[in-house]
């Protein structure tokens, strides 16, 4: 009995011990060279997991590959956010907290940005998100130290809405919400433009875990010639478009970013408007397409930008410690500011205004054809 | 009856040792369960101090705390446990006690943390409505109360599974009307954001620190009040309809009455709870509220032991340390997988033969199949090990990690789980022979699926499901609980 | 053995009674369960019900006590009708009960199975509990006085040691001793025990006699029991009523029920020879039971 | 006209699979009286295997054997892989709780249903797996009346759920097993006493319940395309609101209340609007428990004294 517990406790012991060993940092390397580390938030697990992990894999390949090229070494920490304000506030807690860190990727939803905001602010740390598009987060000045390479709603939702009303002049729609503050912020930045232009608006709203839209497409009317997916999961719209199909209706679906998935969504004659690019079709990007499908297989347009977002983290660090200084979280966020590429992964270049936006704000609209094929077309 | 009042308490002198079935039953009961070994050993020590001054040692070393240069975020943790510890001890209350089953308590932290946002953010009209704290916190607690009433009504004809499940539609019926239904109002998705802080009187409260001060201060109040509450006539009536609620009636305990009160108090402490955690995140959202926190609630108070106050409280800071503290990091979930394994080895197996033959043999095993996978293709061992610093090295050469580790690491890991299946339910010296492979097979399993970084957060929830199935088979009353006894009717 | 003193106050004729069950009738679906029973029990007075199983035995007590409410007829105690008040109201009148399965708290104390049931006699509100406000203090030194006294009723059986023990530790015959002291804590005119002696060996079913005669003339207590040993109906009883399938088939005292030739048949059926081969059967009791002299 | 039967075509359908899924939860409530929770995540194993099954045969586009033979073989795959997971659920976690307080099961429960979601999601991913039944059952092969569509998946689902259901009916009252699944529902030692083997028992409402969870899981699959690792939280939610409705522990309610709110979600998304749904069906269920305890076609159990 007795020596039980002695030979237990000095297990614990030593797990306890061999545990603070391992934690304490190993300071001399960082001399060296480049070393550093930044962090990355994201949905990895959770309803969305699966826009979480196609950002992780982007990330991961651009430290990577920027790894190699610059000669850095950054390494990357992943935080898990489920698209959760509080996930998201305890993972920027743990990561301002985490002195050797100097710059995060994410998060990924706008929620998240406002709840985790003024926590980087206070730590004048910067951080990159390639999905968050509310454009409230760089007006309000409460985020300082927030960047972002995609474009905000206030330029998607007019052009999509104008579009709709110009190109596909519907007497009536339907429009869908999945109850998700991305697509219900949408909703009500388009609501309105189609009422001004004499557009009958049919205003659904159906849960993200909902599969079954038969009874939602019962419902659309011979009138409604367009329906409108603001939506994040392009299975479910995949689904809402087969249900069509077989209840005959003739509408046609015009979706937002999340929809973006060929392979995925591929109801003839939609439209598909999104932040990112097909990557697919910019020719300076094959070898990368192919490094990414080898590694992790098919993806959509969630992860350039985050790659991209990524890029410009690496870079400036690469400056910093080309410049011989420290890359610092304050170094580093300046040179951040100063990003100037001059192409990137998304086709474009990228600088940032002085609220963080990218300038040259611009979206991308594709059409798909009756192979499944995503077109680019121009507004 | 008169004429018992008046006489004083007789004194009894505790009568000697009889013999009989009653002197048996008793002294059998009387060998209280305790954890296995020295584990139980230091339980029982603990035991040997009083409540009250373990209370105070507990609040100590709370105050202690963050004077030993700890980190922000491990202050961080620290509230979140304490956020969690009270709402456990509400949750205790109601379930613990009353024994009424109540899967809607989520709604009312989300309450209580929506009443104090609506009443200091600008969410209500373009100025904003910010009443000080002092007059804030009551008033959203009173009223998270009434909710509790309302909501408390239906336990009045329905009990048990039937309550459960109105309960648990309450739950989601706050989280549709928060998130959907009253999205204008309300903020929807993205909920409420510019909260102020604790205000009132010319203070404010701002800083990590102060917010983890005001949360020990509010559990210990609780704890005490509680404790206070326990073994008094309400509390006692409590427990009373928990065991059985028609003797209860028959005994002169309106029953309807306490059920409310119940559900009222449980209720009052989840909106003090909400008050304080939207007041320090700041920004709220529906998905602050979800069912996934009320099973982290339940996790808590089970682990703990659902009935003791110290048990609610330890539950919830032992959990929600061990996630949020250890299991975010990658190499300490390591040693706590790997620790756990052993410590599970050293209590459990008996005597030391068989201890070190099986660890013997599962040395042995593992630097045999690993021979013998290096010879047959290289491939097969070339990929690296997920867990760092000694264990890594204490591993390599021992356990197999294929080059690509997905696909073998997924097969190992449905044949961990039917190996843990049968393990459970063979004996003797079979259950010896088959642990070698379990244990070779977890450590396999580890480091080509549970361990990678990728899918850390995963293995934080199959950590907390394993834990708490484990924990009910092994453990109902949980850590500090007494076990109960349930008359079926 | 010593046989219960004799009744204090014999019946009287005019006197009104503490209980009075007036044609009571009771339905479940198409079951009758009551059918227009009538009985009459008078202050101080101890009162067995017999009958095979299935008689209404325990529903007649489960109507008294407000858990079930009668399709017909009323109860009257102390001179007001209780039909139709909650469990709670009417044992705050005064009637305790115990349970013929045993209904004990059984995750709680011995002491606290007592304290427990004196909740409708004390006032003190939670604030009043949590600041520890005069009232609180001054009923919880009363019940603590109270609950020292009626488990020392019991003496070295319910004794001072096991208090604090939970009270499934306790011996079987022990929790149906602590079922009394739990009701006797509220503090009852009229007490309704329901099998009692259920479960016990021939020691204790003798020490469940005399306390039954005890409880009446210490505490000034009436008494309505449920039994189906005859030692204990024959050693208490000053009045039994026989009942089955719900109807009243005889009333009096214990021989002149016993040898009822219809409670001989509703025991036993048409078949008076097996009457002797039955040892605790109505018929072998007066005579096994043998301690009493009528 | 033609909207409110296209409104009550796709009712019925939703709620035939509602009804599937609350049978087994309303079989296992029956025998152990323990509310399940795990058992929509049986569902969404159900809706995997199936997946992984078409993708076996080479993909919904490019299948190398007949259509029916797979369907058959997704379903009997479905219900025996899943039913043993039901099986397994029960021995190595339910068993030894059989006397334990209430609560201890059920809490249990959840936390296999969180085991089942995480699991899936180590193992399956996150991404949406999609059947692609139309590459394989063609729409057209349905019945259209008028403007209202059926399509043959459809049909299936109706066909076989009403098989099932009277399929149970008799299992339960004709022959020995459903006899003793009876008795051990209305006493468990009493049966015991009487010499049914009470694990058997129980293990074998287990792996029916289970068995149809899985089955549901593979028609939901081909009726909505969709499976990922969290679609057995709303399937389950749903079902078991189905179950109360009906009453639970019954097995004609469980039918009645799958199909009702299958109908009422459907009519509320046609008539009012989908923003209310689930609210309004959380409503009635609350509205049928307080008027009717126990449900529309459970019987009051008499509270024994």
């Amino acid at each position: 009995m007795k020596a039980r517990v002695i030979a237990a406790a000095v297990a614990v012991g030593a797990l306890s011990l061999a545990g603070c060993g391992s934690s304490s940092p190993s300071g001399s390397a960082a001399a060296k060279s480049c070393t550093t580390t930044i962090g990355m938030e994201g949905p990895l697990t959770g309803p969305v997991a699966s826009l979480g992990q196609e950002q992780l894999h982007f990330a991961e390949l651009a430290v990577a590959n920027d790894n190699k090229a610059n000669h850095t070494k950054i390494s990357l920490v992943q935080g898990d956010t489920q698209l959760n304000p509080a996930d998201a506030t305890t993972v920027t807690k743990e990561f301002v907290s985490n002195s050797k860190m100097v710059a995060v990727v994410g998060p990924a939803g706008s929620q998240e940005v406002e709840a985790v905001g003024p926590l980087f602010a206070r730590a004048g740390m910067a951080f990159i998100s390639g999905s968050a598009t509310d454009p409230s987060l760089t007006t309000s000045g409460k985020n300082p130290t927030f960047f972002r390479t995609v474009s905000n709603d206030n330029v998607q939702g007019p052009q999509d809405a104008h579009y709709i009303i110009n190109t596909l002049k519907p007497k009536a729609l339907m429009i869908v919400d999945d109850e998700e503050s991305y697509s219900t912020d949408l909703v009500s930045i388009m609501i309105p433009i189609f009422k001004a232009a004499g557009i009958k608006v049919d205003h659904e709203s159906v849960s993200q875990s909902v599969t079954d839209f038969s009874s939602l497409v019962a419902k659309i009317t011979p009138a409604e010639t367009v329906v409108v997916l603001p939506w994040q999961i392009a299975a479910n719209a995949q689904q809402f478009g087969r249900d069509m199909a077989q209840e005959h209706k003739k509408a046609v679906i015009f979706g937002t970013d999340g929809l973006y998935s060929p392979g995925t969504f591929e109801i003839a004659g939609s439209y598909v408007s999104s932040f990112g690019p097909d990557i697919h079709t910019i020719p300076a990007d094959a070898s990368l397409v192919a490094q990414a499908q080898a590694k992790y297989g098919s993806f959509g347009t969630f992860g350039p930008p985050v790659y991209a977002a990524t890029h410009v983290v690496d870079e400036a660090i690469a400056a910093v410690c080309k410049g011989g200084h420290a890359p610092t979280r304050a170094n580093v966020l300046a040179a951040i500011k100063k990003t100037n590429e001059s192409t990137s992964i998304l086709g474009k270049p990228i600088s940032f205004t002085a609220h963080g936006d990218p300038k040259n704000g611009q979206f991308f609209l594709f059409k798909i054809n009756s192979k499944g094929t995503y077109n680019n077309i121009p507004y | 009856m008169s004429q018992l009042a008046t006489d004083e308490p007789a004194p009894v002198a505790p009568a000697g040792p009889q013999v009989g079935a009653d002197e048996w039953v008793a002294r059998q009961a009387q060998r209280r369960e305790y954890l296995p070994s020295w584990l139980g050993g230091t339980e029982r020590l603990v035991e040997k101090v009083g409540w009250w001054p373990r209370l105070g040692l507990a609040a100590a070393a709370g105050l202690v705390l963050p004077l030993l240069h700890v980190g922000q975020f491990q202050l961080q943790v620290g509230i979140d446990s304490l956020v969690l510890a009270l709402l456990a001890l509400g949750l205790n209350v109601t379930v613990g006690w009353a024994g009424l089953l109540d899967l809607g308590y989520v709604a009312f932290f989300g309450f209580g943390a929506y009443g104090f946002a609506l009443v200091s953010s600008d969410q209500l009209s373009a100025q904003g409505v910010h009443w000080p704290a002092y007059f804030s916190i009551p008033v959203v607690v009173v009223a998270t109360g009434l909710l509790g009433l309302l909501v408390g009504l239906p336990s009045r004809r329905l009990s048990g599974d039937y309550l459960a499940i109105i309960t648990l539609f309450f739950g989601e019926a706050f989280y549709e009307i928060t998130n959907t239904v009253a999205s204008s109002k309300l903020g929807g998705e993205d909920g409420i954001v510019g909260i102020d802080p604790i205000r009132g009187f010319g203070v404010q409260l701002l800083s990590t620190e102060q917010y983890y001060y005001l949360m020990v201060i509010f559990v210990v109040g609780a704890m005490i009040v509680l404790r206070l509450l326990e073994f008094s006539r309400t509390g006692r009536s409590w427990r009373a309809i928990r065991d059985d609620p028609l003797a209860a009636s028959a005994m002169t305990i309106s029953v309807d009455k306490v059920k409310l009160m119940a559900f009222a108090f449980g209720a009052m402490v989840a909106g003090l709870a909400g008050t304080e955690f939207a007041a320090q995140q700041v920004s709220i959202a529906p998905t602050d509220f979800t069912t996934q926190y009320l099973i982290m609630i339940y996790a808590c108070l089970i682990l703990g032991g659902a009935g003791s106050i110290g048990g609610a409280v330890a539950g919830a800071l032992v959990l929600n340390v061990v996630l949020d503290g250890i299991l975010r990091n990658p190499t300490y979930t390591g040693y706590l997988f790997y620790g756990l394994i052993v410590i599970a080895l050293l209590v459990k197996l008996r005597p030391w033969r068989r201890l070190a033959l099986v660890a013997g043999s599962t040395i042995v095993f593992g630097y045999a199949l690993h021979a013998i996978a290096a010879a047959i293709s290289h491939s097969w061992v070339s990929g690296s090990l997920q867990s760092g610093g000694w264990i890594a090295s204490a591993l390599r050469g021992w356990v197999i990690v294929p080059a690509s580790a997905t696909g073998p690491g997924d097969w190992g890991f449905v044949l961990l789980i039917c190996m843990l299946i049968a393990l459970a339910q063979v004996h003797g010296r079979t259950r010896t022979l088959l642990l070698v492979p379990t244990i070779y097979l977890a450590a396999f399993t580890w480091e080509t699926l549970l361990g990678t970084p990728t899918n850390a957060s995963i293995t934080r929830y199959i950590i907390i499901a394993v834990v708490l199935i484990v924990m009910m088979i092994a453990r109902p009353q949980g850590l500090l609980g007494t076990r109960r006894v349930e008359v079926p009717t | 053995m010593t046989a219960p003193s004799q009744p204090a106050s014999p019946p009287q004729e005019g006197q009104q009674p503490l209980l009075a069950l007036d044609k009571l009738s009771l339905g479940f679906g198409g079951l009758r369960a009551l059918a227009d029973l009538d009985l009459q029990v008078r202050d101080r007075e101890i009162v067995s019900m017999i009958g095979p199983n299935g008689a209404g035995k325990s529903t007649v007590f489960n109507v008294i006590t407000g858990i079930y409410r009668p399709t017909a007829g009323d109860v009257r105690f102390a001179g007001g009708s209780i039909v139709g008040r909650p469990p709670h109201i009417i044992a705050r009148h005064g009637i305790a009960r115990t349970f013929q399965s045993l209904r004990l708290f059984m995750n709680m104390s011995v002491l606290e199975n007592v304290l427990a049931a004196t909740y409708g006699s004390t006032r003190a509100s939670p604030v009043e509990s949590v600041l520890r406000l005069p009232r609180h203090r001054r009923e919880e030194r009363q019940n603590r006085v109270l609950a020292h006294d009626i488990l020392a009723f019991f003496g070295q059986r319910l004794a001072g040691y096991r208090w604090d023990q939970p009270a499934y530790s306790l011996s079987y015959a022990n929790r149906r001793r602590l079922e009394i002291a739990r009701a006797l804590a509220t503090k009852p005119k009229l007490l309704l025990l329901d099998e009692p002696a259920a479960g016990m060996n021939p020691t204790e079913t003798h020490e469940i006699t005399e306390l039954i005669g005890r409880l009446r003339d210490e505490l000034d207590l009436t008494i309505l029991v449920i039994e189906h040993d005859m030692h204990v109906v024959a050693g208490c009883s000053d009045r039994v009523l026989a009942l089955d399938h719900g109807v009243k088939i005889a009333e009096g005292g214990f021989d002149t029920v016993a040898s009822h030739p219809a409670v001989v048949e509703a025991y036993l059926g048409r078949d008076p020879e097996a009457l002797a081969a039955e040892p605790g059967g109505p018929g072998g009791s007066p005579t096994q039971g043998g301690t009493k002299d009528r | 006209m033609s909207f409110f039967l296209q409104e009550l075509v796709n009712g019925v359908t939703t709620g035939a699979l509602y009804a599937l899924i609350a049978l087994g939860f309303s079989m296992v409530y029956g025998v152990l009286k323990l509310l399940n929770f795990a058992h929509g995540d049986l569902y969404m194993v159900g809706g995997y295997i199936g997946f992984f099954i078409i993708r076996w045969f080479g993909g919904a586009a490019k299948l190398f054997i007949p259509v029916p033979l797979l369907v058959t073989i997704m379903f009997v795959a479905a219900a025996v892989v899943v039913g043993g997971l039901g099986v397994a659920m029960e021995r190595f976690a339910y068993r030894p709780l059989r006397n334990a307080p209430r609560i201890a099961p059920l809490i249990t429960a959840i936390g296999i249903s969180f085991f089942l979601e995480n699991a899936a999601l180590l193992l399956f991913g996150a991404q949406y797996r999609v059947y692609n039944t139309p590459d394989f059952i063609s729409y057209s092969s349905g019945i259209q009346i008028g403007s209202v569509s059926i399509d043959s998946v459809q049909i299936m689902v109706l066909v076989m759920g009403l098989f099932i259901m009277i399929g149970l009916q008799q299992l339960i009252n004709r022959t020995k097993l459903g006899k003793q699944m009876r008795a051990v529902a209305a006493d468990r030692e009493a049966a015991e006493m009487f010499g049914i083997n009470v694990n058997f028992t129980i293990a074998a409402v287990f792996f029916l319940g289970s068995a149809l969870a899985g089955v549901a899981g593979v028609m939901a699959g081909l009726l909505f395309n969709t499976v990922y690792n969290t679609i057995g939280f709303l399937a389950g939610l749903k079902a078991f609101t189905a179950a109360v409705v009906g009453g639970i522990g019954s097995i004609p309610g469980a039918m009645l209340g799958g199909l009702m709110i299958g109908i009422a979600e459907s009519f509320i998304t046609g008539y009012i609007s989908s923003i209310y749904v689930d609210l309004i069906v959380f409503g009635i269920l609350i509205v049928v428990m307080l008027v009717r305890p126990t449900g529309l076609l459970g019987r009051a159990q008499l509270q024994k004294v």
